[in-house]
């Protein structure tokens, strides 16, 4: 299958780079170990149960917030980006929480929910939701007005225009929101654990490896899984779009 | 049954605004199918939309069964002149000309079956799981008329939608639309470029004179109800209807009969080629 | 589950304690061993506590579990203790001492060709210290004052301990404050060398790190307090046997082993002691870390007698 | 008409709800608006006349922060609107770089701090390091997606004539693009504005990030609602600006002309 | 000048996939005017499409000057049949006519001249300045014309170019086709639906059978080069001439009345209603 070898060559390349770079001592190993030892150990860690454990507790939080950022920005958007009197009146609020780092709620995150998985969860959610969100409103403010006009004209009521009209045509490109939400909301997973602690998680690992000293090859293994895991879940994403999209691509619609 | 009275549209604002309906009246009874035909440009689809309540007339208004239209009134059915982009992407064909039964209560057994019979009546049956995209652009017109069909409509308002079919295709689907309009009783409202469709079809020709558009004339096509793509254009009242609409569309309404200059020579010039 | 969450077990009296088990929440680093070796060993079982440990990445993390509940014991160090204390963040009270300053177990570390020969060297240098009024902090301040060192032009770089070895290597930083086992590890890797011991003088034995409750706790469970406390006594004291500690290091903080065998310990502790703690709170505020003086004597749990 | 207003007026009311529930809640860890506006002002605008009333941590923390933040997130468009067309055009482009771009997208920025110091050193050329690598993901996604979707009859149309790769690129493809682009560009400014302060965890010695981080620290609640008060304006204002721009740019579309 | 030797073009593959047209195979000399007829969905666009290089042809070839085509070949404009969407909505009017130029060597000012002269020759001068959203659907298609005109292109492909204005405007787009094609000396190749339109403004007619595409009669228009609007259409050549292509459409060139097959049946659906 000639993709997945190109996906291959673009990977293998970029870690040849990284090894050459390495061993010509461009950089220090002891700081950056290179990728093939990285990747023994990156193998190694996958043989241990407590680490696999790690890598599910994040996997597991990743995505019930994805889930819920979904479940939350779809609508949203939906009603905002269709209501323009909403939206303005929103406009205020949402630009003004958006640039709000969650590395910097952390503290006060912990201090409402507590330092549990609800925690990142809670933290991963108001990350995620917010390119979802702006991706849908913007999706629909290039619906083709002759569409709208059509459906209007088909008796179609605006809450029903929301669901036949609007969702469909923003999907893929709300669909594309949902990938960007899916590595924000990984990277904010893992993120608040590594920042914040946690029980469990791959970012905990992270930090416990990198907080003991010279033991980078583990922290890089930690952040290559963290790397693989987020390829894979957007390859799967990317996959499933093109499938349910199939319309899009052929048509490239815009007006 | 429907009433425009003073209806004016504008669009834009201030300097660059641009006059596109200028105080036009005219009502049209339940059950008629009325053509309109008039220049490019002079503002027919905007009446069409300020009808369908899609965009607000700037002063006049619009009464559908005396009722004063806002918003877009129930039973009504629209084929876009953009048929194209009127129909959705990611909906293949059958289900397009489901879409408007969609929010009537209708089983969804009865509503495949209509859209497969209005499909079928415009020629199209068997494409009803392709997508728009996948259809030639005349076939595209025709799911949309399709669409319009299935859904039954009281009013019926179609922007030049035989723009893109044959010729053959074209009479096949003009008799259909007499034919639905004696057995739905629908009234039609149908804007055309075609001097010949809009006698044949219609029993009524509203001429529009070039932007702003105001109404240049309100004919009565007193040709029998019961016509014949052969019999009814072969007939002399025919032909003198359609030298009429094309004498009018050319702004001689005045005197029937003294047309000299060259624009009224070029349009009705070959009363012997009228397609019989 | 799965998810990494903590289970809540239903949890009655056991015995004369107020309440069995207890969670600590804790840090991955050394001056943890006594706890680890206490859970080890069943010296709490032997007192009737089942003690539960949370891991925390930082301090702060760590205080705030406490004050948000999660936790009944937060291990943290002094300075953050008393620094939210003095923010009114909660009201604390220490149960057990951990760790103080041993000799060579905090210093100031440069590379080996560092033009820095001694303390009046750091004028004006670049040095990296966890943060700002931390034990790193002012342990270095302290250090500078004392040698009659002005340390208002140094530049002062706020790095996590295992970021410094590089740092340092690459000339970001001219000298930084470590602790072990970051020392020893740093020494390895980049051949850094430790010049200035900071807690020697005025700041000999200087304790850094303590477990503390909230007030409202000690003051219910008093007598959880005293069996903590009688637990920790015993750990602590066979902590002295280093062999014993080691394999705690290289298993909860992660150091390697080899570097474990090389380390200087902190001396552990677990008696608190006012007169002790009092200076922790007098050097942050003389360093403008608190807005006023501090009682650490009445921040101290009163623990059931036995 | 008064949409301006009404806009307010919601924020208006959710300020004060939040006094409210402030006041009444009395914790620590939420002060009241009015103390954190009060926090506020003596923190950046009780300096001397000098400086217009504007204190040094103005000088010395917000705008080289805000400097770092923006370069960071100009090369971060530059990058990926450059880099997104030239893959949204390829068939095969992304075929090779999109699993290595899907692994650096998932990579948690805060530790790759620790790599980016190993290649950067500390200071500025780290962090703006940091945020471009952090916020040019969205804006690449976006325009790949947006130049893949140039609808299929302009395309034609374009090739058609034969239209040289500059002017198919400049006339058609990035305004088609554009709007996707921009929400790209929305969303990635507001992460490279996170960046910014992730990068000042460690390793800084002055910035927003590194204030905020050292308020945190010192259990300074006020002093850090201020700061995330400050990152919340901040992002407010640069984003208007940046709407600005955009409804200038997509004048063109015909919905936007009603929508205002 | 143009020559389609087994011309081949399926859609889709495997069980769905739709072959659109079959054994092509004809020629156009340089400086003539083709129309292309053909009932609506029989593969006349995908033809276009396959000459202009557009979408490569499953089968045959393409030759342009006998070199075969495998890209879109120089010098070439299309007029698509679905204008509305092929221009740029972000750009005026102008700037839309303008676009085949921007890359010739060409001032600004001629630039400029040359797409105001192209409005101007459709019938829109004064509306440089809108976007094309701003215009009706037949201006919007008129547009698209100018486009074309406006970059004096060798070889000229149109689809249904005149599908949306009205019949006064449409004449006098034909005798402008006419006159560009003589002037310029163009090869165009126009695909319509009009039957007395090809005949009139072609010196060939291509007749298309119904899907898939292939060719059912290449009738030469043997009329004087010198058409007029009103003499052309009276003669009886004229009238001779669109009588067989209509025949041809009806597929009735061979054994007319012998249509016996379930496909053919349904496209001579109604012979009753045949013109003529
Ligand atoms: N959205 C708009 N904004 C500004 N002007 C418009 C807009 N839509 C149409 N117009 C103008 O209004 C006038 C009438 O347009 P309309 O589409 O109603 O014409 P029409 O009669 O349907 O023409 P055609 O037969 O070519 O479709 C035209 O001159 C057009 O330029
Ligand atoms: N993208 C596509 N995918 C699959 N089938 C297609 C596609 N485009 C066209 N077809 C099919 O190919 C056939 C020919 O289409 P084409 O557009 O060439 O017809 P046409 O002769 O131009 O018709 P019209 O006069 O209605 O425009 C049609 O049956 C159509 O369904
Ligand atoms: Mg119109
Ligand atoms: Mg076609």
């Amino acid at each position: 299958m000639p993709k997945l070898l190109r996906n291959l060559t673009g990977l293998i390349g970029f870690f040849l780079l990284w090894e050459a770079a390495v061993r010509s001592g461009l950089v220090p190993e002891v700081f950056l170990p290179p990728p093939s030892e990285v990747l023994v150990t990156t193998v190694e860690l996958l043989s241990q149960e407590l680490f696999l454990r790690d890598v599910i507790a994040t996997l597991l939080a990743w995505a019930i917030a994805l889930l819920i950022s979904i479940g939350i920005a779809v609508p949203l958007g939906l009603v905002l980006g269709n209501v323009a009197w909403l939206r303005a009146a929103t406009r205020a609020i949402v630009e003004f929480l958006r640039p709000i780092p969650s590395v910097a709620l952390i503290p006060l995150v912990l201090l409402v929910v507590g330092g549990g998985p609800e925690a990142k969860i809670a933290l991963a959610v108001y990350a995620a939701v917010w390119p979802i969100l702006f991706n849908a409103i913007y999706a629909l403010g290039e619906i083709d007005p002759v569409l709208l006009d059509t459906a209007r004209a088909c008796g179609t009521n605006r809450r029903q225009l929301l669901t036949s009209v609007a969702l469909p045509h923003a999907a893929p490109f709300v669909f594309t929101g949902i990938r960007m939400s899916a590595a924000v909301a990984l990277i904010v997973v893992v993120s608040v654990e590594y920042v914040a602690g946690a029980a469990s998680g791959l970012g905990k690992f992270i930090l416990e490896v990198s907080s003991s000293g010279m033991r980078m090859d583990q922290v890089l293994a930690g952040t290559v899984i963290a790397g693989l895991i987020g390829y894979l879940i957007n390859e799967g994403l990317e996959r499933t779009g093109k499938r349910l999209f199939r319309w899009n691509e052929a048509t490239g619609r815009t007006t | 049954m429907l009433e425009v009275s003073g209806l004016n549209h504008r669009y834009g604002q201030g300097e660059r605004a641009h006059v596109a309906v200028r105080e036009l009246s005219f009502s049209v009874e339940a059950g008629e199918l009325a053509c309109i035909v008039g220049p490019s440009g002079c503002g027919k689809s905007t009446l069409l939309r300020c009808i369908a309540g899609l965009i607000p007339p700037t002063e006049g208004s619009v009464r559908l069964h005396d009722d004063e239209v806002t918003g877009v009134p129930d039973d009504l059915a629209v084929v876009f002149q953009d048929y194209s982009r009127s129909l959705f992407p990611w909906l293949t064909v059958a289900k397009n000309v489901e879409f408007p039964l969609r929010w009537k209560k209708i089983g969804k057994r009865e509503r495949a079956q209509r859209a497969q019979e209005a499909l079928d009546a415009v020629g199209l049956a068997g494409v009803g799981t392709k997508f728009p995209w996948q259809l030639s652009g005349g076939m595209q017109q025709r799911v949309s008329i399709a669409r319009a069909l299935a859904s039954r409509p009281a009013l019926l308002l179609m922007d030049e939608p035989f723009a893109s079919v044959d010729a053959q295709t074209r009479f096949d689907l003009e008799d259909l639309l007499r034919r639905v309009q004696r057995e739905q009783q629908s009234t039609i409202l149908l804007v055309t470029h075609d001097i010949d469709e809009s006698v044949y079809l219609g029993d009524r020709v509203l001429v529009l004179s070039s932007s702003p558009a105001s109404i240049v004339a309100d004919l009565t096509i007193d040709l029998p109800a019961d016509r014949d793509q052969i019999a009814t254009r072969e007939s002399a009242r025919f032909v003198a209807l359609r030298g009429e609409v094309a004498r009018l569309l050319q702004g001689k309404q005045g005197q029937p009969g003294t047309a000299t200059d060259e624009a009224e020579r070029e349009l009705t010039a070959s009363p012997g080629d009228v397609p019989h | 589950g799965l998810l990494g969450g903590s289970e809540e077990a239903s949890d009655s009296g056991n015995g004369d304690l107020e309440k069995s088990k207890i969670t600590v929440s804790v840090m991955p680093t050394i001056d943890l061993a006594p706890l680890h070796l206490a859970n080890r060993n069943g010296y709490f079982e032997d007192e009737g506590l089942t003690v539960e440990t949370v891991n925390a990445p930082n301090g702060q993390a760590s205080l705030t579990k406490l004050i948000n509940g999660e936790v009944d014991i937060a291990y943290g160090s002094y300075t953050a203790f008393f620094i939210a204390q003095s923010k009114g963040a909660a009201d604390f009270k220490f149960v057990s001492d951990a760790s103080s300053a041993g000799p060579k177990s905090t210093m100031i570390v440069t590379k080996a060709d560092s033009p820095i020969k001694n303390v009046q060297d750091l004028a004006g240098k670049r040095i990296a210290v966890t943060s700002e009024n931390t034990t790193s902090d002012v342990l270095t301040k302290s250090l500078m004052k004392t040698n009659g060192v002005d340390f208002s032009d140094v530049e002062w770089v706020f790095l996590p301990f295992p970021d410094m070895p590089n740092a340092l290597q690459r000339g970001n930083i001219d000298a930084a404050f470590m602790t072990e086992p970051f020392i020893t590890s740093a020494a390895k890797t980049v051949g850094a060398v430790p010049m200035f011991d900071t807690a020697t003088g005025p700041t000999k034995d200087f304790p850094t790190a303590g477990y503390a409750s909230q007030a409202k706790f000690a003051q219910e469970n008093p007598k959880v307090v005293a069996a903590f406390q009688r637990a920790m006594d015993r750990a602590t004291r066979e902590s002295e046997d280093r062999s014993k500690i080691e394999p705690l290091m290289v298993e909860f903080a992660k150091v390697d082993k080899e570097i474990a065998a090389m380390t200087e310990l902190l001396t552990f502790q677990s008696k608190l002691d006012a007169s002790r703690l009092q200076r922790v709170a007098d050097l942050l505020l003389e360093f403008g870390g608190l807005p006023k003086r501090m009682d650490a004597g009445s921040m101290i749990a009163q623990p059931a007698a036995d | 008409m008064t949409s301006g207003a009404t806009n307010w007026l919601v924020f208006a009311g959710a300020v004060a709800c939040w006094e409210l529930a402030a006041r009444l809640a009395g914790s620590v860890f939420f002060p009241p608006p009015t103390d954190i506006v009060a926090t506020a002002v003596r923190l950046w605008f009780s300096g001397p006349a000098s400086q217009l009333f504007l204190t040094d941590t103005v000088f010395d923390d917000v705008l080289p922060s805000l400097g770092r933040c923006l370069g960071g997130w100009a090369v971060a468009v530059v990058l990926g609107t450059g880099l997104g067309t030239a893959l949204g055009r390829s068939r095969t482009g992304m075929d090779y770089v999109g699993p290595l771009f899907a692994f650096f997208r998932a990579i948690p920025p805060p530790t790759l701090v620790p790599v980016f110091m190993v290649l950067f050193g500390l200071g500025p050329g780290m962090q703006v390091a940091t945020i471009i690598f952090g916020a040019v993901w969205p804006i690449l996604l976006n325009t790949v997606d947006g130049v893949r979707s140039v609808d299929s009859v302009k395309a034609d149309t374009a090739r058609s004539f034969r239209t040289p790769a500059p002017y198919w690129i400049g006339l058609v493809v990035l305004p088609a693009a554009l709007p996707k682009i921009f929400a790209g560009l929305r969303l990635s400014l507001s992460i490279s504005l996170i960046l910014m302060v992730v990068s000042e965890l460690i390793g800084s010695f002055a910035g927003i990030g590194h204030q905020l981080i050292s308020t945190q620290q010192n259990f300074d609640f006020p002093m850090m609602w201020s700061w995330i008060v400050l990152l919340g304006i901040l992002g407010y204002g640069l984003n208007g600006v940046l709407l600005t721009v955009e409804r200038r740019v997509l004048r063109w579309q015909p919905t936007r002309n009603d929508d205002v």
